[in-house]
């Protein structure tokens, strides 16, 4: 398939994950914050399409948006958010934060302004009608390994997590 | 302008994978309205089977057998004044119900109606199915959390507990469906077809899948893709909340569950989505299970004979609805708006009539049997969804969990590994 | 939520805790306007989560001083107050009070009435339990019930618009008899009644006896034991389900029941499916009765001799019958005026009610809704 | 306007990181920490993927086990969020000055 209009979709998009990063570290309900986190994952979903990347499109949109977004509400939802919605929002280091934010900032910038020649314009010609197969291929071939740790990971989490948040086991 | 539509109809591919924007920005209104109506039928269909059910007549006064009805309820519903709490959080109260809605008509990006009539075709159509469906807890989330309000708050947790556990075990009986679709072997009527290597995501290749096969996933390794259907089936009527496990929004429980602080328009809106998130499981499930556009007997009634005889069947459906309608003229009874409705009646039946009989010209019988077929199919889901309706009295929350968690989970996994086996044996 | 506290009183609510993952307090407020609560009960529960720690009814809102209001009308006049109270089974209701008063006067209804009464209570009786399965599984959720026992139903108020020209309230009654002799036809009438309604019982059985989701959602739910059923004077199909047989119409017969044949259903749990079960072995029985009761309407006079003011002796007394609902009780205590002194009623669903907390503790809110399905209450009558 | 090179996503997904970092070093509210990791992990992601079109699919692949990661490190970490919450009734990070409780 012949992409359609890739710049206005590419601002578009990134415009979209930023505007919404942006409201997430300011806004003061976290609800309001899970919400515009959802918007950045979509948004990035699309650029990931942009990228001859829909498997991982899919995933993000099932996993995160659809997984750990509702875990992410209904956290906010059990905890008592309305007193810390009254208390100072931003710690006192904040203004050192957002320096040093600032300079990790500077330092990518200076990074991509020295190394532009690292970034060839080239791009491999990513067989998008395959991509599903060709991930599979990977993911049980030569990342099989990783793949079964990762099981293993998820498995601790879970427990983690329910010996953490539950009460009486 | 004249290039465009013919390079479009000698092609093989959905709008989409041809990158014609015409088309696709056509086919998105299409179907996007075309579900609209659908809601809007299965409204009035709905609340007329389920009164037949109850021994009762359901909507009878605006227009001729009520048919006019989802139209005033909807008047009704937009004049509405639209109330937020006080307290609600308002931008989320607001946004809510978009979200569901938006979630359910993007599913439809990728439902193939015919193997050209889709709006495109994903190479991760499934993932992307279901992907997108369960986007919608999020909209049922805030809503309940938005109204702060007990019962929203109780019915949305009770919601997005039930389809974040149910997806769990649809997305294992999915996932042997789409096994099915690498591994050759037996259908139930001892057809053994040529393996492919690989499966596919995608939802048309599905289809074309069981084409090849020359089986019904629903049939393929007999008891299992049945089991797994059967599963499906059971985990779609959570996932859309439906009866007989509709208690996010149970009636005598939680009064209207996550939208009991809903009213006019926005609620329309969480009713739009819900019946438009009902079509687009049946569909996952037609597609996976049932063939797609495939007609009945593909194989087994092959040849141009049959192929026209059941071309013919979209005009006769059309035909024998305005039958259906003429007889309502026939035995209309003389009440005071007796012409109006006569004519109305008789008007619409016209209507049909003229449907059916423009659907038996063979170059529009050609291209819209697929469809037909595929609605077919989706329709028999729908009435089993009121029929449930009817039938069934509604699971307390904890049982509902134990059969998601502890039935239909383990056999949704032991169906999956046996599937692959008997893959890898036969 | 802040006036709903005080009435907290017993559910050892401590300082209310605003989150409620793990400090568990949530407090609804079910009712007073509340589908499932079946008129104006109001019922606070506290909750873990979905899991119930405890309820507190608020009644009352139904309250139109019934029990005051007799004692400024002579004995005759009250006679249709009592209709209002258990308005779906308001022919019971005036049986109970006819006969107190009859007790009162020492005087006895003729044959002829008390068979009419013993048919027209048990119709009541068929039409009380059929609007109860309705409803009660239309708040567990199946919805079509609900419209087959209505219009079965419509055919017992049928016979009563024809017998006295009302449906519901129907004052069927007079003190020492009845008003009106039975109307042409009406032998005929209740007996293809009688074999119009078991089939369609069938149905209802069919639809939810062996239904698997009925079957998980009443079983088990809403214990309550046989002593404890005792203990708060719960009556009627709750204490016989509960396993103990204990009926009016037998231990103490009125009217001309203790001629007619008929069997006590039991059940052995005490749970709502037992009390599903009994109240439908109750509807067979019933049709027994009328069976047995429409076949030999003795002949004769439907009134007593009766005079024309109601002055009973000073004296107290207290006379119950097995309503649909359970035991529903008169004790009236008459100064020898034209007016009763005081009439208390003892109405069998507030009792029952009271039964509520003990069996919803520690279950489900779904449950709850389950058990004042099962209790089978009507607002008119516990507020009175 | 010129077409989008790999520096271009590149450039969103640093701004995407570094407005991570000023979540994470700013914000008091624990819950809001956790997502502004997620954008961290998100900007991660994104360059993955952006240089997976260069070099080959082993950088979608990376980035799919980075998402297993974060729901992995999203489901701990709110349920270290409740068992805090439970005991202190508070979400913010700073009042958090106890190794033990």
């Amino acid at each position: 398939m012949q992409p359609v209009a890739t710049t206005f979709f590419f601002y578009l998009l990134s415009g979209l994950a930023i505007l919404g990063g942006a409201l997430v570290i300011t806004r003061r309900n976290p609800v309001h914050s899970a919400l515009a986190l959802i918007m950045t994952l979509l948004a990035q979903a699309g650029l990931y399409l942009m990228l001859y990347a829909p498997f991982v499109a899919g995933v993000q949109i099932i996993l995160y948006a659809g997984g750990i977004m509702v875990l992410f509400l209904f956290v906010i939802m059990l905890v008592n958010i309305e007193k810390a919605q009254k208390q100072e929002q931003f710690n006192k280091q904040w203004l050192v934060g957002i320096a040093a934010a600032a300079a990790l900032g500077v330092l990518f910038v200076l990074v991509y302004m020295k190394g532009k020649a690292l970034f060839p314009e080239r791009a491999l010609q990513l067989p998008e009608q395959s991509n599903t197969q060709e991930i599979a291929v990977l993911l049980y071939g030569q990342y099989m390994f990783a793949f079964e740790i990762a099981s293993l990971l998820l498995l601790v989490a879970i427990i983690g997590a329910v010996v953490m948040a539950k009460k009486r086991i | 302008m004249l290039d465009y539509i013919q390079g479009y109809l000698s092609s093989n591919l959905t709008p989409g994978q041809a990158g014609n924007v015409f088309w696709v920005t056509v086919y998105i209104l299409i179907v996007f309205g075309g579900i609209s109506v659908a809601v809007i039928a299965m409204n009035w269909l709905e609340r007329k089977a389920l009164a037949h059910f109850q021994v009762r007549l359901g909507p009878m006064r605006v227009g001729p057998h009520g048919l006019l009805q989802p139209i005033a309820d909807a008047i009704k519903l937009l004049t509405k004044e639209d109330i937020i709490p006080s307290g609600a959080d308002t931008f989320v109260f607001w946004i809510a119900p978009l979200i569901i809605l938006c979630a359910a008509f993007t599913v439809y990006i990728v439902v193939p109606f015919g193997p050209t009539h889709a709006i495109t075709d994903l190479n991760i159509g499934i993932l992307f199915m279901l992907g997108v469906a369960s986007l919608s807890v999020l909209g049922i989330v805030m809503a309940g959390w938005a109204s702060n309000s007990h019962y929203p708050l109780i019915g949305a947790l009770r919601s997005s507990a039930q389809m974040v556990s149910y997806e769990v075990a649809m997305g294992m009986a999915v996932v042997s469906a789409i096994l099915m679709t690498s591994l050759h072997g037996l259908g139930m009527y001892g057809v053994a077809a040529k393996s492919t290597g690989t499966g596919t995501l995608s939802m048309i290749e599905i289809v074309k899948m069981q084409q090849e096969q020359q089986v019904w996933f629903l049939f393929k390794f007999f008891p299992l893709g049945l089991i797994a259907f059967a599963i499906f089936a059971i985990a779609m009527v959570a996932e859309t909340n439906r009866a007989p496990f509709d208690l996010p929004e149970a009636e005598s429980e939680l009064t209207a569950g996550f939208h009991t602080e809903y009213s006019g328009l926005r609620w329309s809106l969480f009713m739009l989505g819900e019946y438009a998130a009902m079509i687009a499981v049946s569909s996952i499930a037609v597609t996976l299970w049932l063939g797609g556009w495939m007609r009945p007997f593909p194989h087994w009634l092959a040849g141009e004979t049959w192929d026209l005889v059941f071309s013919l069947f979209p005009g006769l459906t059309f035909l024998g609805l305005a039958a259906i309608a003429f007889i309502g003229v026939a035995r209309m009874p003389k009440h005071p708006y007796f012409k109006i409705q006569t004519a109305g009646l008789g008007g619409f039946g016209a209507v049909l009539g003229l449907i059916g009989v423009v659907l038996f010209v063979p170059l529009v019988r050609d291209r819209i049997q697929d469809i037909y077929w595929f609605a077919a199919k989706v329709a028999v889901f729908m009435y089993l969804y009121i029929w449930y309706r009817a039938t069934w009295p509604r699971y307390r929350f904890d049982q509902l969990m134990k059969v998601g968690w502890k039935v239909l989970l383990p056999i949704a996994i032991g169906v999956l590994i046996l599937t692959a086996i008997l893959g890898v044996v036969l | 939520m802040t006036d709903a506290t005080k009435y907290l009183s017993h559910l050892e609510l401590g300082e209310p805790d605003q989150t409620f993952l793990d400090s568990n307090e949530l407090i609804i407020n079910m009712g007073p306007q509340h589908p499932a609560t079946h008129g104006v009960l109001r019922v606070i529960l506290k909750l873990d989560g979905e899991k119930v720690l405890g309820t507190e009814c608020v009644i009352g809102y139904l309250h139109r001083g019934v029990e005051k209001i007799a004692e400024h009308r002579t004995y005759t006049m009250f006679n249709p107050y009592v209709d209002r109270m258990d308005y779906v089974a308001a022919v019971s209701n005036g049986l109970g009070y006819c006969e107190a008063i009859e007790k009162l006067l020492n005087i006895e209804a003729p044959p002829r009435a008390n068979y009419i009464r013993v048919i027209l209570t048990e119709l009541n009786r068929l039409a009380s339990h059929m609007l109860w399965l309705g409803t009660h599984a239309l708040d567990i959720g199946a919805m079509t019930p609900l419209f087959y026992t209505f219009r079965d139903r419509e055919e017992i108020l049928k016979i009563f618009e024809k017998y006295c020209g009302a449906r519901l309230t129907t004052h069927a009654f007079r003190i020492g008899g009845c008003q009106y002799e039975t109307y042409e036809g009406f032998e005929r009438d209740v007996q293809n009644f009688l074999k119009f309604v078991p089939p369609k019982i069938d149905e209802y059985e069919e639809l939810l006896t062996t239904n698997r989701i009925w079957l998980e959602r009443t079983r088990g739910v809403g214990l309550i034991s046989a002593k404890d059923c005792i203990a708060l004077g719960v009556t009627g199909p709750v204490l016989r389900a509960s396993g103990v047989k204990w009926d009016i119409r037998k231990a103490k017969p009125y009217a001309s029941y203790s001629d007619f044949d008929f069997e006590i259903p039991t059940g052995q749990n005490g749970d709502t499916y037992d009390r599903y079960l009994v109240r439908m072995r109750e509807m067979r029985q019933s049709l027994r009765i009328i069976e047995q009761a429409v076949g030999k309407i003795p002949e004769g006079p439907i009134m007593a001799k009766v005079p024309k003011v109601l002055k009973p002796p000073v004296g107290e007394i207290y006379h119950s019958i097995e309503a649909p609902k359970g035991e529903l009780g008169y004790f009236v205590v008459s100064d020898g005026s034209t007016q009763p002194y005081r009439v208390r009623v003892r109405p069998p669903s507030f009792v029952n009610l009271q039964a509520l907390d003990l069996m919803v503790r520690g279950q489900l809110v779904a449950d709850v809704i389950a058990v004042i399905g099962t209790l089978d209450i009507v607002l008119g009558e516990v507020d009175r | 306007m010129a077409p989008i090179t790999t520096l271009h996503y590149l450039v969103a997904a640093a701004a995407l990181f570094v407005l991570g970092v000023i979540g994470v070093l700013t914000r008091r509210n624990v819950v809001i920490i956790l997502m502004s990791i997620e954008l961290i992990l998100n900007a991660v992601n994104l360059n993955l993927v952006a240089f997976s079109r260069l070099y080959g699919l082993h950088g979608q692949i990376f980035s799919i086990f980075v998402i297993t990661d974060a729901a992995a490190e999203a489901a701990v970490g709110l349920g270290i969020l409740i068992a805090f919450f439970r005991n202190k009734e508070t979400v913010n990070v700073d009042e958090v000055d106890l190794l033990k409780w």
